[in-house]
């Protein structure tokens, strides 16, 4: 995937026969998926026995057609991939993506490395949203009360009424989520501007409006900073979860990792107080549980520390005791004040006041300037949650005649009934919603927005850093962007392409002064997928002491504990709903799929006597909230008066998958009673003193007698084998070997277990002469983000299997990431994280008992898995001793003929009854192969990256050549922390690991583990 | 041609063994012994050569037995060697289980098939019995005429004495 | 009694005889008849001999025969591509631009044109005309606004199996002669299948490859041979691999 | 028992009957009409056919997914059954080969009804290994014939490729045994036909047999050939079967122990079969004469003997576990008889070990319905066996985070009955159809047992 590959075109517009291609894409597709779906069913491959041979035997196939273009665009080739850089709209993070092509249809998005700030990395929402683009319950036009109509109906019909509220003075409210397109808030903003009364909300349903608001007080700019964890060698987060869901997860990831780089020995010391077990707290190096009511007294006493170092003495009476031992923050203190400037304090509460605290701590760190950037700020979140008061209140009042809403679902991810009831006062509500979502339903016209894989937009995520969408297909439906609607609207149609053209010629343009002429200016930022701009000015204040107060009390109460509402990875706040794929992903941390559940820590679900499964009645009553069944789910490292529940859960997009998976005399559905993917929880979320709370509702639980079943892809915990089942004098089971940092330093092989090569019986006739692929994974990099295990979804055909299906242990994904709790002696839970795929061993145990030769060795070492010559006798996965084959128990359905397009080309869509595994992504091989070749010559280091590595933000996996001495992974290899999964088997895996390196002091004692 | 043949038939095998330990010394022409079930002692008191088939099975073992491991070596180290979990591509000490399965299907079918022939027995043969009833309880001896010396009075007095239940004479124009 | 037997004996010859011929006849004819007829017999999913009719009666032996037009001029992707790919319409255009009918008939054309003292009419031949309305335009070039394009759907000849993976690529780049696996193209009015495709077609070539090198002469550098991987990147060398994962993944 | 050769030993069978009487005795039961119990239980098993076939079919129809299997637990009910009827089949190879060879002259009671019970236990084995694959209308890949792909052929490092040779071989030889064996029977049947069909068939079958005694001769070779090829082959057979999983890595699988051991318990499954089947039989068709309490005396005995190999077995894999000092290995065990399935271990232990321990008592071994219950637990319990070893192994293996618990579905437990089914309608087929005893080997054993020193050693 070189940058040479990368095309991009004038203009959509130019490009003659667009619709052939996507004709000729889908002729291609219908034929492959279908067709080989049709091969396996049996009794059609019954007529593979010998009788029916000759009956068959002069009989032709099925014709086929090929059907040409009539004009071919120059850089078109059949059969060829190309790459389109564009941005992501996952999230409002805004990474860089290059959109994968094949024959007129993208197929796969893979992260930009020269991104500015994603750096190549892609989120697992990054990779799946390509499926959203063959959505086949994606609006495909416009709506009038949920009745089709056309986008001429639609447009007269709402200018009409927006005529009639201009001349009657009536107020226009505009609804978003964070807009970072600048050139849609321009269009916005004269939009708006043509009424009287008029005002663009923006809220985000994850708020992080208090940080925003907290800058407000302290440096007099409501602003989000741009954060700089590469820069920072001690990090102190307070319920911020910066690795899974916090702003720019990416991108904050490949600078996490960055900033713990043990080749060149800087390891930052990362502190997490969280209520629950985050992804980010999974890879603290120190975590402590703490009850949410408790951030505001710890951020205090941390700052009183602190505030002593730096010989300030604050006239703040003696706050109530912290949860964390004095100690502990002794020392941060000390870490952190030795490290000044050179630190980061992150917070991810949504109180205000503690979030001022938080800066204050920054500014008397000096982090301002360094690890903390306020004048090219982040533009990812600017949600602000006061207008949002404001605006219901409105609402409630029916003053509001027209309501707009793009990009959020307010009747789901807020409060729901409240908002339900205030949305249907009013009298006009657009929708530009791309499904028919809870909001959609109660609008009066939806005009949907296309997929942004197919429109032309730009992102501006942080203050700098222009990136530009470019569509790589044509809309399939009569939908239109919301820059083209609204440039309808105001009365001068015209493309998106011009449009945005324009916008960026006017002011994006003289941003930059690399560039003398615009066309070359476009040309290449719409090439590299981004251009570097002057940001914006921001005037910030010098820190304004007076914004600072202390936090004196716990809003503790006793006897009711705190529900803490979060977003999950896969779902954010719901938006990725009508995505199988993420429905199907492990939560990193529970490993249990299509559901979400009320975790709690094992000491509380010890006193109400609950096991996992058991559902649980959640009682609010208190603030009359309508009650929570929930399966409870134990959850170790959380805190004990703390019950967690996931966002995003419940929506009406999920509807859809009551019967996905194979339906068969035993199949059970993969929705809950309610005919939805889990349930809803936001209607516990509060809007309190200008900020939507997510943890400050207090809860009562009680069991009730029901029984849920969670869909988990991994029961058994820890490396520790059951108590009273462990033989006599052994310790955990040496699958992941870590150590710690003061160990590491000392010898940096240490706590790597003995590997020396095992002796063979017999003389091997195979020497691997050619390039010898393998693969190395660094532990301690791997943050077990799971963008890995969508990224291989995506590039191998991986069916979604369902819920049922994933409970009976028969998930499908080839790359599964293994978590490992381990308890050291002070109740730290620590969790290990162990991507595991097929480990392409020399010596396979699969291999040996396959009776036909379905799994044998290539001379490049890979381990491969012929799926037509498989009969299906599972013996190989019996004797796998990593367990890293799969198997198709069943015909898995690709009858959704869109969704098809999104298969790859490149690789068999399995039958029924043939095993199914890794092979280092054979096809990527291939091509590099091939096409080196072409060119004669040699295929390169980094010519060929699996999709797992590619989509790796943590840079955490090397795949290469291990016969050439200079590739990465060879050298990599070479690592002293290089270890092998099971070496004593002596299968001698191609596959290493490199250990985690815990940042501590004490020697690890291996005998923790448990 | 025509032969001219003696049935002695017996209640049981003392008798017959009896009988037909008396005709050899008389020197009579035993043709044939027929019994319900194999009688031990018959062989030495008829003088039958040992069989055969013995070494004709033998023989298709060994033989099923080369061709197996030379076929599994060829298929799996020359016609197209494949690495199969990095072991060597003649893997002699798995074809031995195989090899072994084969040796004693070819005996085993052999034996069989060889007994069919000599014994001509095959389907929808017509069955020749001396006398009804040599699969139920009765035993037969056959006696030849052979020469002017055989007195068939003195075959006759023979059989009575040894107690046979029924003695009977046959013309068979059976061809040689 | 003896004669009777004699007679029989007589009968029994003759009548033996009589039936030999009367078998051996049988049997040579029924030969004749069957061997053909199961040989024309082929295993599922080979499809040898498939000569399917075409929307246009394309003439590889016009075009790629006697007017000596390269494979890769139409069929360009097979450098490039997996596929070789069906030329765009527009590529029929490069020369049916200018060439609308058979010389002959535009000969004859002209001559009765000018015999009868006039424009010349200019001459389509039908099949051609095919082109020119899937491009929905005149025999003048010009654009017919009343009629839709569409792309002629050809028929495809040669179908692998949807598990394998043929790369056109590294055969082409190789050297490997398109008449090696689709036969004497040049010679055909109409496309036909003429080798089976089997998975032992394939194979065996690349084992012979490896073996003599690709003209079949044995004169294989040391450098190509596979024992000698080592000194020389697998991608280098002129190497048939027959790894499953060269087609199969 | 070295001291019976000098006492009077009982005859071997009773009622001293004349050979006529034998061949009245041995055939009247198929020439009377079925009696309703026949019926009855021709009805149930039949039924039971019926109903795995249907499981088969929709499992085939519809995936390997119907099984309760899942990517850690490959095999369960399938490959148990699978080991099981072999199991059983042994006995009749044993019985009729290796008895023969070691001349003992009691087996020729029950040697034709255990021949039979081979045949049928094989053909329901050989089910299971076709329809537990994938894509079972491609099972024959396993056979090595040439090909269009090059030719491609089949993996001979790979016990499933053995165990089809070992199967399919273990098959032909045993029916041909069986035939062999049935050949002058079937004379005798043609000869004293009445009806018509019969004497046809018959004589079809019997291919002219005629009890000439050169062929008798012959006979008694070929009769010894096959007993001598077939005690390996069964041997070699078992050993196969058990290197299915010898030849893993797995631990709980991988143990040179394997060979012996399952040979043992095949014996130990097939004896207690026979006794199951006989003394029903006995019973039925009022063959007590034939097979008679010595009969089952004996029987009984080599069950202790085998039941005792069995649990030194089962006690050897714990001692080599803890030797090897490998953790995985002591896992594994101490995981089989205390993990979440410690209960299926249990029960193959007390099945297989305490209960038939009993046998030792000559007065339980003398009380049919006593020997009858211990076969049937006996039965019971080596199933289990290869549950055991199957399932725990595989269902906590290297890896905790692949550890998965097991339970069958209705399909699967359909499927199972099923091959009861197929396997007692057989066996109901055959005691209607074919002389359930060797008329012609008893004949000969007919005045054994009076005051001979041949009889058992």
């Amino acid at each position: 995937m070189s940058s040479g590959n990368k095309h991009y075109w004038k203009a959509l517009e130019e490009k003659e026969g667009g619709p052939e291609f996507l004709m000729d894409a889908a002729q291609d597709l219908v034929e492959r998926g279908p067709r080989q779906f049709g091969r396996r069913d049996f009794l059609k491959a019954a007529g593979f026995t010998v009788g029916v041979a000759f009956a068959t035997g002069c009989s032709r196939a099925p014709l086929q057609k090929a059907i040409p273009l009539l004009s071919q665009p120059e850089e078109i080739v059949p059969g060829r991939s190309l790459f389109y850089a564009s941005t992501c709209s996952g999230c409002n993070a805004g990474c860089g993506v290059l959109a994968k092509v094949r024959d007129g249809r993208p197929i796969k998005l893979e992260g930009n490395p020269e991104h500015p700030f994603s750096q190549g990395g892609l989120c697992a929402t990054g990779q799946a949203s390509i499926l959203g683009l063959y959505d086949s319950h994606r609006l495909q036009h416009p709506l009038k009360q949920g009745n089709k109509t056309d986008w001429e109906v639609a447009d007269r019909e709402i200018l009409t009424h927006l005529a009639s509220i201009r001349s009657q003075h009536g107020a226009v409210r505009f609804l978003t989520g964070t807009i970072t397109s600048p050139s849609v808030l321009a269009a916005m903003q004269e939009f708006l501007k043509s009424f009287s009364d008029s005002r663009h909300v923006a809220y985000d349903p994850l708020s992080n409006s208090a940080i925003l608001d907290a800058y407000q007080q302290t440096h007099g700019t409501r602003l989000l900073p741009h954060f700089h964890f590469e820069k920072a060698e001690v990090i102190a987060s307070f319920d911020a979860d910066f690795l899974g869901t916090w702003i720019s997860p990416v991108e904050f990831t490949t600078a996490y990792r960055a900033g713990r780089n043990l080749e060149e020995k800087r390891v930052s010391y990362h502190v997490q107080f969280e209520p629950r077990m985050s992804l980010t707290g999974s890879k603290a190096d120190r975590r402590f549980a703490v009850a949410p009511c408790d951030f505001g007294v710890l951020l205090t006493h941390l700052t009183r520390l602190v505030a002593k170092r730096a010989g300030i003495s604050l006239d703040w009476a003696e706050p109530d005791a912290s949860s964390v031992p004095r100690n502990c923050l002794d020392e941060l203190a000390d870490r952190l004040w030795r490290a000044r400037g050179r630190s980061l304090v992150v917070c991810g509460s949504q109180a205000i006041q503690e979030q001022v605290l938080a800066n204050y701590l920054n500014h008397l760190l000096g982090n301002y300037g360094a690890a903390i950037e306020l004048d090219n700020p982040s533009l990812q979140a600017q949600g602000n949650d006061q207008d949002l008061e404001s605006l219901i209140a409105e609402l409630q009042t029916g003053k509001v005649d027209t309501l707009f809403v793009y990009g959020v679902n307010p009747a789901f991810d807020l409060p729901g009934d409240r908002w339900r009831e205030a949305l249907s006062k009013v009298p006009l509500l657009v929708s530009f919603s791309q499904r028919m979502d809870e909001t959609a339903s109660l609008a009066g016209y939806v005009v949907p927005e296309p997929h942004f894989l197919q429109s032309w937009n730009d992102t501006e995520a942080v203050s700098g850093i222009a990136s530009i969408s470019q569509p790589t297909v044509h809309p399939f439906a009569e939908t239109r962007s919301l820059l083209e609607t609204l440039s309808v609207w105001n009365g001068k149609s015209n493309s998106g392409y011009e449009l945005l053209r324009d916008f960026w010629r006017a002011r994006v343009f003289p941003r930059q002064k690399k560039e003398p002429n615009f066309d070359a200016f476009w040309d290449r930022s719409v090439h590299d997928g981004y251009a570097e701009v002057a940001p914006a000015v921001v005037k910030t204040k010098p820190f304004d002491l007076r914004a600072v107060q202390p936090i004196l009390r716990s809003s503790a109460n006793a006897n009711s504990l705190a529900l803490v509402l979060y977003p999950t990875l896969s779902m954010l706040d719901g938006r990725n709903a009508y995505n199988p794929w993420l429905h199907e992903l492990p939560d990193p941390i529970s490993k249990v799929t299509w559901d979400n559940y009320a975790s709690l820590s094992p000491a509380t679900a010890k006193k109400l006597g609950v096991n996992n499964g058991d559902i649980i009645r959640i009682d609010a009553s208190a603030k009359n909230l309508k009650q929570l069944e929930l399966p409870a789910y134990i959850q170790p490292g959380q805190h004990d008066d703390v019950v967690a529940v996931a966002l995003g859960y419940g929506s009406r997009l999920s509807s859809r998958f009551a019967k996905v998976g194979p339906q068969w005399i035993d199949a059970l559905l993969s929705v809950g009673e309610n005919g939805l993917v889990g349930q809803n929880a936001a209607s516990y979320l509060e809007l309190k003193d200008g900020a939507l709370r997510y943890a400050s509702t207090q809860v009562a639980l009680s069991r009730t007698e029901k029984q849920r079943e969670l869909a988990c892809t991994q029961i058994h915990n820890t490396l520790n084998v059951p108590e009273k089942l462990r033989p006599a004098g052994s310790g955990p089971r040496s699958i992941v070997q870590e150590t710690t940092l003061a160990a590491f330093l000392k010898d940096p092989h240490s706590g790597v277990e003995d590997d020396e090569e095992k002796e063979d019986l017999w003389p091997t006739d195979h020497p691997y002469a050619g390039p010898r692929w393998g693969m190395v994974i660094d532990l301690n990099a791997c943050t077990g983000c799971s963008s890995c295990v969508i990224a291989c979804q995506v590039e191998n055909n991986i069916p979604v299997v369902g819920r049922d299906e994933v409970r009976r242990n028969r998930e499908m994904h080839w790359m599964r990431i293994d978590r490992y709790y381990s308890e050291s002696d002070d109740g730290q839970v620590d969790v290990a994280h162990q991507p595991l795929m097929c480990q392409q061993c020399e010596n396979a145990p699969c291999e040996t008992v396959c009776p036909v030769l379905a799994t044998v060795h290539s001379e490049d070492g890979l381990n491969q898995q012929v799926y037509n010559r498989c009969v299906g006798t599972r013996y190989c996965a019996n004797n796998c001793p990593y367990k890293g084959r799969r198997f198709n128990w069943f015909n898995y359905s690709h009858d959704d003929h869109l969704q098809n397009l999104v298969l790859n080309p490149d690789v068999t869509v399995r039958s029924r009854g043939v095993m199914e595994k890794c092979t280092f992504c054979v096809q990527r091989i291939q091509e590099a192969k091939i096409e080196a070749k072409r060119r004669g010559e040699n295929v390169v280091d980094g010519a060929v990256q699996t999709a797992c590595q590619q989509s790796c933000p943590a840079h955490a996996i090397y795949f290469g050549d291990l016969n050439d001495p200079n590739s990465r992974v060879s050298k990599m290899m070479q690592n002293p922390r290089r270890y092998r999964v099971l070496e004593e088997l002596n299968v001698r895996p191609a596959v290493g690991y490199l250990t985690v390196v815990r940042n501590r002091d004490q020697e690890s004692k291996e005998e923790q583990h448990g | 041609m025509s032969k001219r043949l003696f049935v002695g038939v017996f209640e049981n095998e003392q008798d017959t063994l009896a009988a037909v330990r008396a005709s050899r010394q008389r020197g009579f022409k035993i043709v044939d012994v027929y019994a319900p079930y194999a009688v031990h002692g018959l062989e030495e008191a008829m003088g039958l050569a040992p069989s055969r088939l013995p070494w004709i099975v033998f023989a298709l073992g060994l033989l099923g037995a080369g061709l197996k491991v030379w076929f599994e070596f060829w298929t799996t180290a020359i016609d197209w060697p494949v690495n199969v979990g990095g072991k060597p591509f003649n893997s002699l000490p798995a074809f031995i289980p195989v090899t072994f399965e084969v040796m004693v299907l070819f005996a085993a079918v052999g034996a069989v098939l060889s007994f069919f022939f000599v014994c001509r027995l095959f389907p929808g043969k017509r069955t020749l019995l001396p006398v009804i009833g040599v699969t139920d309880d009765r035993f037969a001896l056959v006696l030849e005429e052979t020469d002017s010396r055989f007195e068939p009075t003195e075959v006759q007095k023979m059989f009575e004495t040894l107690h046979a239940i029924h003695v009977e004479e046959q013309i068979t124009a059976e061809p040689e | 009694m003896k004669e009777t037997a004699n007679h029989s004996r007589v009968r029994k010859y003759l009548g033996s005889a009589f039936l030999t011929l009367v078998l051996l006849t049988a049997l040579a004819f029924s030969l004749l008849v069957l061997v053909p007829k199961f040989s024309a017999y082929a295993l599922p999913g080979n499809q040898r001999g498939y000569e399917p009719a075409q929307p246009i009666a394309f003439s590889h032996r016009l075009h790629a025969g006697e007017l000596q037009v390269q494979c890769l001029y139409c069929h360009s992707g097979a450098e490039r591509s997996r596929h070789a790919g069906i030329p765009a319409t527009n590529v029929c255009m490069n020369c049916h631009r200018f060439v609308s009918a058979s010389l002959g008939a535009i000969r004859a054309e002209d001559a009765a044109a000018k015999k009868e003292g006039r424009e010349p009419r200019r001459i389509v031949s039908p099949e051609i005309q095919k082109i020119y309305d899937a491009l929905a335009i005149t025999d003048q070039m010009k654009p017919e606004p009343t009629k839709e394009s569409r792309p002629i759907q050809w028929v495809k000849v040669h179908n692998l199996p949807d598990f394998v993976y043929f790369d056109h690529r590294p055969h082409v780049n190789a050297g490997v002669a398109c008449q090696k696996c689709h036969g004497q193209v040049e010679t055909m009015e109409r496309v036909r299948q003429v080798e089976d495709l089997s998975m032992g077609w394939c194979v065996n070539c690349h084992r012979a490859v490896d073996r003599t090198g690709l003209d079949g002469k044995g004169n294989f550098t040391a450098a190509s041979a596979p024992a000698a991987h080592g000194n020389t990147p697998v991608t280098h060398r002129v190497y048939a691999s027959i790894d499953c994962s060269t087609c199969h993944y | 028992m070295a001291d019976a050769v000098l006492t009077l030993r009982p005859p071997l069978i009773d009622g001293d009957k004349s050979i006529a009487q034998v061949t009245h005795d041995v055939c009247a039961p198929m020439e009377a009409r079925p009696s309703g119990l026949w019926w009855l239980a021709l009805a149930a098993s039949s039924s039971l056919l019926l109903l795995g076939a249907l499981a088969i079919g929709y499992q085939i129809a519809v995936g390997v997914g119907t099984w309760g299997l899942n990517r850690t637990i490959g095999w369960a009910f399938d490959i148990t059954n699978f080991v099981f009827w072999i199991g059983i089949g042994h006995a009749g190879t044993l019985i009729s080969a290796v008895l023969f060879l070691f001349r003992q002259r009691w087996r020729t009671s029950v040697n034709r009804a255990a021949e039979a019970m081979t045949i049928f236990a094989v053909m329901c084995a050989g089910i299971f290994p076709i329809i537990h694959t994938g894509r079972p209308w491609f099972a024959y890949w396993l056979f090595p014939y040439p090909n269009t792909r090059g030719s491609l052929w089949v993996n001979f490092r790979s016990p499933l490729v053995w165990d089809c040779f070992a199967i399919s071989t273990y098959f032909t030889v045993s029916a041909m045994f069986w035939f062999i064996g049935l050949l002058p029977d079937l004379a005798t049947i043609r000869d004293r036909a009445t009806a018509k069909w019969r004497r046809r068939l018959a004589g079809i079958l019997s291919l002219g047999w005629n009890g000439s005694y050169r062929g008798w001769q012959r006979y008694e070779v070929v009769y010894l050939l096959l007993a001598g090829l077939g005690t390996p082959l069964v041997i070699s057979v078992h050993t196969i079967v058990s290197w299915d999983f010898a030849t893993s890595v797995l631990p709980g699988w991988h143990a040179t122990l394997f060979p012996p051991y399952f040979v043992a318990g095949a014996i130990f499954s097939g004896m207690s079969m026979v006794l199951t089947l006989m003394i029903i039989a006995r019973k039925l068709m009022r063959l007590e004469d034939y097979i008679t309490l010595r009969h089952i005396d004996r029987m009984a005995k080599l069950v202790i003997l085998t039941s005792c190999i069995v649990g030194l077995s089962y006690a050897t894999e714990f001692f080599i576990a803890l030797y090897s000092g490998s953790s995985y290995e002591q896992f594994v065990f101490l995981n089989r008889a205390m993990g979440p399935m410690f209960w299926a271990y249990w029960t193959m232990v007390s099945c297989n070990l305490l209960i038939p321990q009993l046998l030792w008592f000559r007065r339980i071994r003398a009380y049919v319905p006593a020997v009858f219950v211990i076969s049937i637990f006996v039965n019971i319990g080596m199933w289990f066996e290869r549950f055991v070893i199957i399932v725990t192994s595989l269902s906590r293996d290297f890896l905790p985070s692949n550890w998965f618990h097991y339970a069958p579905t209705r399909i699967e437990i359909a499927t199972l009955m099923g091959s009861f089914g197929l396997f007692f309608t057989l066996f109901l087929l055959f005691c209607r159809f074919v002389p359930v005893i060797a008329v012609a080997e008893v004949k000969g054993v007919l005045k054994y047992g009076i005051s001979h020193e041949e009889g058992d050693s």
